[in-house]
């Protein structure tokens, strides 16, 4: 009972984590709206995010900013222990990724503009209809 | 202590997307999203991420959701789903 | 066996590629293109010529290109079998320019130029198949063959000649590509090699249905030899304009389909593995049935080349029955056969086009009498026939004389009467329309309106009775393609 | 689609769950991930590179590549809303406010321009500007979070921030100008061929710190080798190195950031919208 | 100077951004930089294959820094031979995409050309990097530029399929993210060869197993292996021409190198093959995505279409491949990635041609080509026996690698799937010949009045040309394969 316990507090997050991911990538299949589908797709990227945050998370440890690093003497400046600081790799990895993102949600919103200037509308169903009545295509 | 902080926000992270994805306006997806950016900004924060945390507000809960706004402004607002 | 490392295989094959892009920019002053044509052609025929002492002298000529893989290199090498049959096609080859210049120009034709090329193409690839060194070679100017005729089956664009290019191409490509392919693929990847050696390449690694399988697919999958049930496009084919069932169907095409089936019989399984599993009976009643069903069918077409081209599916099986008799009578009356059958084949061709040209008839049901307006044609048909039956004094009679021998040979006495019942049929349908040509009435006659009616061209005339003449000397002097056999298959 | 949707969502998540197994609990000082690169970049970032603030020093030099092409992507977005929702064509329909007497014309035919000033003035279609308390505040406003978006670049290196933040921080003020008055004031201040230049211009300045280096004897973006180029302590090059780059970035993510809200706002004709 | 591996990807971002520039300033200076960058990039391509030749593995630190520190370039064989087609086959399309540009898009072609040399960038550095997340946000960047160029070509329909192409793509690039991120959880590193090393201790791990699953699956989405390739024939028939042109024969093949890249560097093939032991279901994927794509193919009425699903079979060739568990197989894939980018690319730039002077190329438009457009159609014809796999043409020699390897593995399904869909190929192309070839051009076309008819002519030189150039390599290629298999791809799998 008490093994239990101590995995899912050491896990449960991680368990969650999947969860978001997964409401995200419902809404992207699922939903009939693009907009909607969007929205999903910044959820899934954003918990993926979250999981790399947490990866790099460490117990006991600070945000990996040196403290003193310019202010005290060079007998100061040695003694960093890398216990201290949180990995700052991921922090690193998940800028660029976040960077990413909206980049690609900037360039899909545009796209949305775009359906809905030629089609009126952006909800899937109906636009499979709009594209039944153009016509074959060319 | 900080795992109460963390599963507390991460309950409202999960609230916030469900919600988001399941609200029938547009606006109100947006707003909500700006909401769901802003608490895993808060959960990064707590994380000790803090250039990330930095990041997403200003992006998520910023810039992403002008750009929500401005495309909802720009199509419809409501959808059936 | 001694080996001369010559670039002269691969000029031989390239020299009627290279004029092309010449034939090309001259498409427009046909004089200047089609003396082009006999330059290449000349080249061509004296590079191979040249050859010919080094391999009657027991030498081998070959010319590694590109290794793909170890084992499998696109590479020549020419030898008896390879030599004979690039004699053939190369001196044909002449012949047939001078007669596609005539016919042609007598039809006015439109693309020439595009004829030309691609038949120049055609006949490298068919030079190329004859040297090549292995399997894969073999595969690759097979392949080109088949695409580079694709436009010359459907010279004329129409809906007919569209038909019959697709069931052209069904029947050749797909064959290869799903049957010949896999097969060889396996052969390498179970010998290591594709190399033709008259040992075979194969040491033990086949068991007996494994064998029979790769053999049939084989057999089949060069489908250019005709061998029924993938018969059907060659007639299809003869929608195609009268040089190019002449030289293509009845040598270049076809034969490299048959030569292909030898190749693999002697040089990839062996006359003694075949033997040994007693395989060459199953190939042997294959082509029975093949010589006897097309020799009725043949029977009953009224459209000479029709005709033709059910006969042509017939003599092609006579080879490789020959092969598969995998006796040294028969391998030699098998693999003459390819040289005495083209000659004769293709002066009957020749014949039926120039029919075509001067009077524009088509079936033999037309032809009555024609025989007294043009002697020099049906003189040779009738020469031709003589040969594609198998009777002296042409060069027909001395490979089916050997075929014969053959079959006593190897004790298959049943399938002799194979081959005489089929002489018979042969002599049925061809000697009627001699005889008619030149004893019956025709139309002309009964209705009582001069038509005006004389021999072709000379364009026409000269290459058919060139080809005619040569197929009676062969009977006279038949030893050189001999010695080549005998020297390509080590018997 | 549901159903199917579902389905798939379910095995990915089982999979997902299923790859948990084995990790190491959550912050776990010991993990793979906390142990094998963190702790050098940790121990040896400020002695090498002399910024504190880790995640910079990672993020500018150590993975500067990787940052370097993040950059590209923004720009990348940029024009890509650029080429998608640029028109150049006028709106057809326009809509004019006689400002003394506060009558509302409606022009439909786009060659008849009225020529606003003091007495006509150009006004949206959808947008009705907001009042006066939220322009004044904005406005006040508008310099402080500029300001504060250039400390966020400038001290990048010491405290969390840096161009990326700095950047999206000044063109949500830009942004906020065109929300709190009308489009039309932000893109009478900030044409949109000095965006697009800019755009590259930011991308530019990082890729060509970093190409400087090579013909200066080192690898691509080794800012160690730009010593003998810049005045001062040679052994804080790598810092400003960083500072430069970040520059960069916060111009290009700043212009970007604009043109992708105005391209959305305007579907792309730059004339009016939120 | 040795600073080669860098400039391959640095100077086209260089002349990406100086074209963005030019773009607002002087216009028509935007096709020269993108020209130049093109060419010094392919050079420096070439020189690092000739060093790679030579002198082996080149590893080129970015900043100085040691890996697994910094990030690096490890410049294998493998990756030198890609490369150099990537340069090389992105050169040759700018010069022949000059008047397609200025036809579809002259408005803003300065802003086309960046986004251009951005995706080849992006897909260079995909091919250089030694690093798993730098590969990430390289794999962003060059889908970021196709999703705008998709939206770009068909004004009706590109928006709409490239959406969907955002949405797959996203979730593909997400997945190959995940599975870096449970990598890095589980090794601490994501420098290619560090993460090798410390996985070898790794192999029983569920952790790990999840994470090869979820790189390939994101892989497989990005190169569209069946059934994940629903975004493909959009994708390919609705960008511009000069970008489909670039597109079809680079996208799939660089994320199948990618795909080989993780299987042989980062997961090992022991770990594939002998631990995980997947081989034989991937083929049997393989094997259906041959079929499927072939027979949609079947399907087809638009050219385009065609050849994207034709793309989708080819694709399935190259898993198969890969995925054979024994040398031949993926000397095949490695051979097929070289073929098959120079064949689709002689395929597309044929099809390019075709639209210039067409506009439209359904099947019904290509009426009587052959005589209108004969050096176009001997391209296409030439490029389409290399499909088929007709020797000499390189595609024979790469499908006859691949099927060797399947008889070695013992796949017999697999090389029946190869022949098949070559037969199905042969089809194809054939009703294509038939059409351009038998039946006549009808009088205006491709416009319904007649008085802006214009007639029907051969494709401009600069078009011309490259097309030749790479009918001829076609051949060149199939006829050196044993050359290059012995010099690069033999030497890399040992």
């Amino acid at each position: 009972m008490t093994d239990l316990l101590t995995l899912i507090v050491a896990k449960y997050n991680y368990w969650l984590y999947v969860i978001l991911m997964m409401i995200g990538l419902y809404a992207m299949i699922a939903k009939n709206n693009l907009i909607k589908k969007l929205v999903g797709m910044n959820i899934f990227q954003t918990a993926i995010i979250l999981f790399y945050v947490s990866i790099g998370y460490k117990r006991d440890a600070t945000i990996p900013i040196i403290q003193n690093a310019h202010g005290g003497n060079d007998t100061h400046a040695a003694v960093i222990h890398a216990v201290d600081y949180i990995n700052p790799l991921p922090h690193v990895l998940m800028l660029t990724a976040i960077v990413v993102s909206v980049a690609t949600f900037g360039v899909a919103m545009a796209l949305a503009v775009r359906v809905y200037q030629r089609y009126q509308t952006l909800e899937e169903d109906e636009l499979r209809m709009r594209l039944v009545d153009i016509g074959p295509e060319k | 202590m900080h795992w109460l902080i963390d599963l507390i926000v991460l309950t409202f992270v999960i609230f916030c997307a469900i919600a988001a994805i399941s609200v029938k306006d547009l606006l109100g997806t947006a707003i909500l999203f700006g909401a769901y950016s802003f608490m895993m900004c808060l959960l990064w924060a707590v994380m000790g991420a803090v250039d990330v945390a930095f990041t997403e507000a200003s992006v998520g809960a910023g810039v992403s959701t002008v750009f929500f706004v401005a495309a909802v402004f720009r199509t419809s607002r409501r959808t059936k789903d | 066996m001694e080996t001369i490392i010559s670039i002269k295989p691969l000029l031989a094959v390239l020299v009627s590629l290279f004029v092309i892009p010449v034939l090309v920019s001259s498409s427009g002053k046909p004089n200047v293109r089609e003396s082009w044509i006999f330059v290449a052609g000349a080249i061509k025929l004296v590079l191979v010529l040249s050859m010919l002492p080094v391999i009657l002298g027991g030498k081998q000529i070959v010319l590694t290109l590109f290794e793909i893989a170890p084992g499998a290199a696109i590479a020549f090498r020419v030898d008896g079998l390879g030599m004979l049959f690039a004699i053939v096609a190369a001196s044909l080859y002449i012949v047939t320019s001078i007669y596609s210049i005539g016919y042609m120009r007598g039809l006015n034709e439109h693309g020439q130029t595009r004829f030309v090329s691609f038949f120049a193409l055609a006949i490298s690839a068919t030079i190329g198949a004859a040297f090549s060194a292995n399997l894969l070679t073999l595969y690759l100017f097979y392949e080109i063959l088949s695409l580079a005729t694709y436009p010359l089956v459907t010279h004329h664009q129409d809906a007919t000649s569209r038909i019959s290019g697709r069931r052209y191409l069904t029947f050749i490509l797909g064959t290869s590509i799903a049957l010949v392919l896999p097969a060889m693929i396996y052969c390498y990847h179970v010998t290591g090699t594709l190399e033709f050696s008259t040992a075979g390449i194969f040491t033990g690694q086949l068991s007996k249905p494994a064998a029979l399988v790769l053999l049939l697919m084989f057999v089949f999958g060069f489908a250019k030899a005709g061998i029924m049930p993938f018969h059907t496009w060659l007639p299809a084919a003869m929608v195609a304009p009268t040089p190019v069932s002449a030289l293509l169907h009845a040598v270049a095409v076809v034969k490299v389909g048959v030569f292909s089936i030898v190749r693999v019989i002697t040089g990839i399984f062996g006359v003694d593995l075949l033997a040994d599993f007693n395989l060459g009976v199953v190939v042997m009643s294959i082509a029975s049935v093949t010589i006897l069903v097309s020799s009725c069918i043949a029977l009953s077409q009224d459209e000479l080349k029709r005709r033709l081209a059910y006969s042509t599916i017939s003599q092609l099986s006579y080879i490789i029955f020959g092969v598969a008799l995998l006796s040294p009578q028969g391998l030699t009356g098998g693999v003459i056969h390819i040289a005495m059958h083209a000659f004769g084949k293709i002066t009957l061709f020749f014949c039926a086009g120039a029919i075509f040209v001067a009077t524009g008839k088509k079936y033999i049901s037309q032809m009555q009498g024609l025989g007294k307006k043009m002697p020099f044609t049906f003189a040779a048909f009738f020469v031709g026939a003589l040969g594609v039956i198998g009777l002296p004094p042409t060069g027909g009679f001395y490979s089916k004389w050997n075929l014969i021998l053959g079959t006593l040979e190897a004790q298959q006495t049943i399938f002799m009467l194979v081959l005489l019942v089929s002489s018979f049929l042969n002599a049925f349908y061809f000697l009627p329309i001699v005889f008619k040509a030149f004893f019956g009435k025709s139309e002309e006659e009964d209705n009582k309106t001069p038509v005006k009616i004389q021999e072709a061209n000379l364009c026409l005339v000269i290459p058919l009775i060139i080809t005619a003449i040569i197929s009676v000397v062969l009977f006279f002097y038949p030893t050189m393609f001999v010695n080549l056999i005998k020297i390509g298959l080590s018997i | 689609m549901k159903f199917l949707g579902f389905i798939i969502v379910c095995l990915t998540g089982a999979l997902l769950l299923y790859g948990t197994g084995e990790f190491p609990g959550w912050g776990d000082p010991h993990s793979p991930a906390s142990i094998h690169l963190s702790n050098d970049y940790i121990e040896k970032a400020v002695e090498q590179t002399q910024v504190p603030n880790l995640v910079t020093a990672v993020l500018a030099d150590y993975r500067g590549f990787d940052t370097m092409f993040e950059t590209a992507v923004v720009f990348c977005a940029g024009l890509a809303c650029f080429l998608l929702l640029r028109d150049f064509k006028e709106k057809k329909e326009r809509f004019y406010r006689h400002t003394p007497t506060g009558v509302i014309l409606h022009v439909k035919d786009s060659k008849k321009v009225l020529k606003t000033g003091k007495e006509f003035e150009h006004m949206d279609k959808d947008w009705v500007p907001s009042d006066l308390i939220i322009k004044t505040i904005c406005r006040i406003l508008i310099p402080f979070i500029q300001i504060y978006a250039l400390y966020v670049v400038a001290h990048g290196d010491f405290s969390p921030g840096g161009g990326f933040q700095g950047g999206v921080i000044f063109g949500s003020s830009l942004i906020l100008l065109a929300i709190s008055y009308d489009l039309k004031v932000l893109v009478k201040r900030v044409k949109e061929k000095i965006l697009g230049i800019f755009a590259a211009i930011g991308v530019l300045i990082y890729v060509g710190i970093a190409a400087i280096c090579m013909p200066m004897g080192g690898n691509f973006l080794d800012y160690s080798k730009l010593a003998p180029l810049v005045p001062g302590d040679p052994h804080h090059i790598r810092a400003l190195g960083m500072l430069g780059v970040e520059i960069g970035v916060g111009i290009a993510v700043t212009a970007v950031m604009v043109i992708i809200y105005i391209n959305i706002v305007s579907e792309g004709r730059h004339e009016e919208g939120l | 100077m040795d600073n080669y591996p860098a400039l391959i990807v640095i100077t086209p971002l260089l002349a990406a951004l100086l074209a963005g520039i030019a773009a607002w300033t002087e216009e028509r200076l935007s096709y020269p930089i993108a020209l130049i960058g093109l060419a010094v990039s392919m050079f420096a391509a070439f020189k690092v294959l000739m060093q790679v030749i030579t002198s082996g593995t080149i590893n080129y630190r970015m900043a100085g820094w040691a890996p697994p520190m910094g990030i690096e370039y490890t410049i294998d064989l493998l990756n030198a031979m890609v490369l150099l087609i990537v340069a090389s086959i992105a050169f040759f399309n700018l010069i022949a995409s000059y008047k397609s540009v200025e036809q579809e898009t002259s408005d803003r072609a300065g802003s086309f050309y960046a986004i251009y040399l951005l995706f080849v960038t992006g897909l260079l550095g995909v091919t250089a990097t030694g690093d798993l997340f730098n590969l990430y946000v390289l794999i962003e960047i060059t889908s970021l530029t196709s999703y705008t160029m998709v939206a770009l070509g068909d004004r009706d329909r590109g928006p709409l399929a490239s959406l969907n192409y955002i949405f797959i793509g996203v979730i593909g690039a997400s997945f190959y993210l995940l599975g870096v991120g449970y990598l890095y959880l589980k090794t601490g590193s994501l420098n290619m060869v560090d993460v090798a090393n410390i996985l070898s201790g790794l192999h029983g791990s569920s952790t790990i197993l999840v994470a090869f699953i979820l790189c390939m699956l994101g892989i497989w989405i990005k190169m569209a292996l069946f059934p994940m390739h629903v975004w493909l024939p959009n994708a390919y028939s609705y960008s511009p021409v000069a970008f489909a042109r670039i597109v079809a024969p680079l996208m799939t093949k660089v994320m199948v190198y990618v795909m080989i890249r993780l299987m042989i560097t980062v997961f090992g093939l022991d770990y594939i093959f002998e631990t995980l032991n997947l081989s034989e279901a991937v083929v049997w994927l393989a094997t259906f995505a041959i079929i499927a794509g072939a027979v949609m193919a079947l399907a087809q009425k638009n050219l385009k279409k065609m050849l994207a699903y034709i793309i989708v079979c080819e694709i399935g060739y190259m898993v198969g491949g890969a995925w054979m568990g024994n040398q031949l197989g993926m000397t095949g894939a490695i051979l097929h990635i070289l073929n098959d980018a120079l064949m689709t690319f002689a395929l597309f730039l044929a099809v390019g041609s075709m639209v210039y002077k067409l506009k439209r190329v359904d099947f019904i438009d290509l009426k009587g080509l052959f005589g209108k457009m004969p050096w176009t159609m001997a391209g296409f014809v030439l490029a389409a026996f290399s499909i088929i796999g007709v020797p000499p043409t390189c595609g024979f020699f790469s499908k006859w690698y691949l099927i060797l390897g399947a008889f070695e593995a013992g796949a017999y399904h697999f090389a029946a799937a190869l022949v098949i869909s070559s037969l199905i190929c042969a089809v194809l192309f054939f009703k294509v010949f038939e059409i351009c070839f038998f039946e006549p051009m009808p009088e205006g076309h491709g416009h319904e009045d007649s008085s802006s008819h214009v007639a029907i002519e051969e494709a401009p030189l600069s078009m011309l040309i490259v097309s030749g150039l790479v009918s001829i390599s076609l051949v060149v290629a199939g006829l050196y394969s044993g050359t290059i298999v012995n010099t690069i791809i033999l030497p890399f799998l040992q």
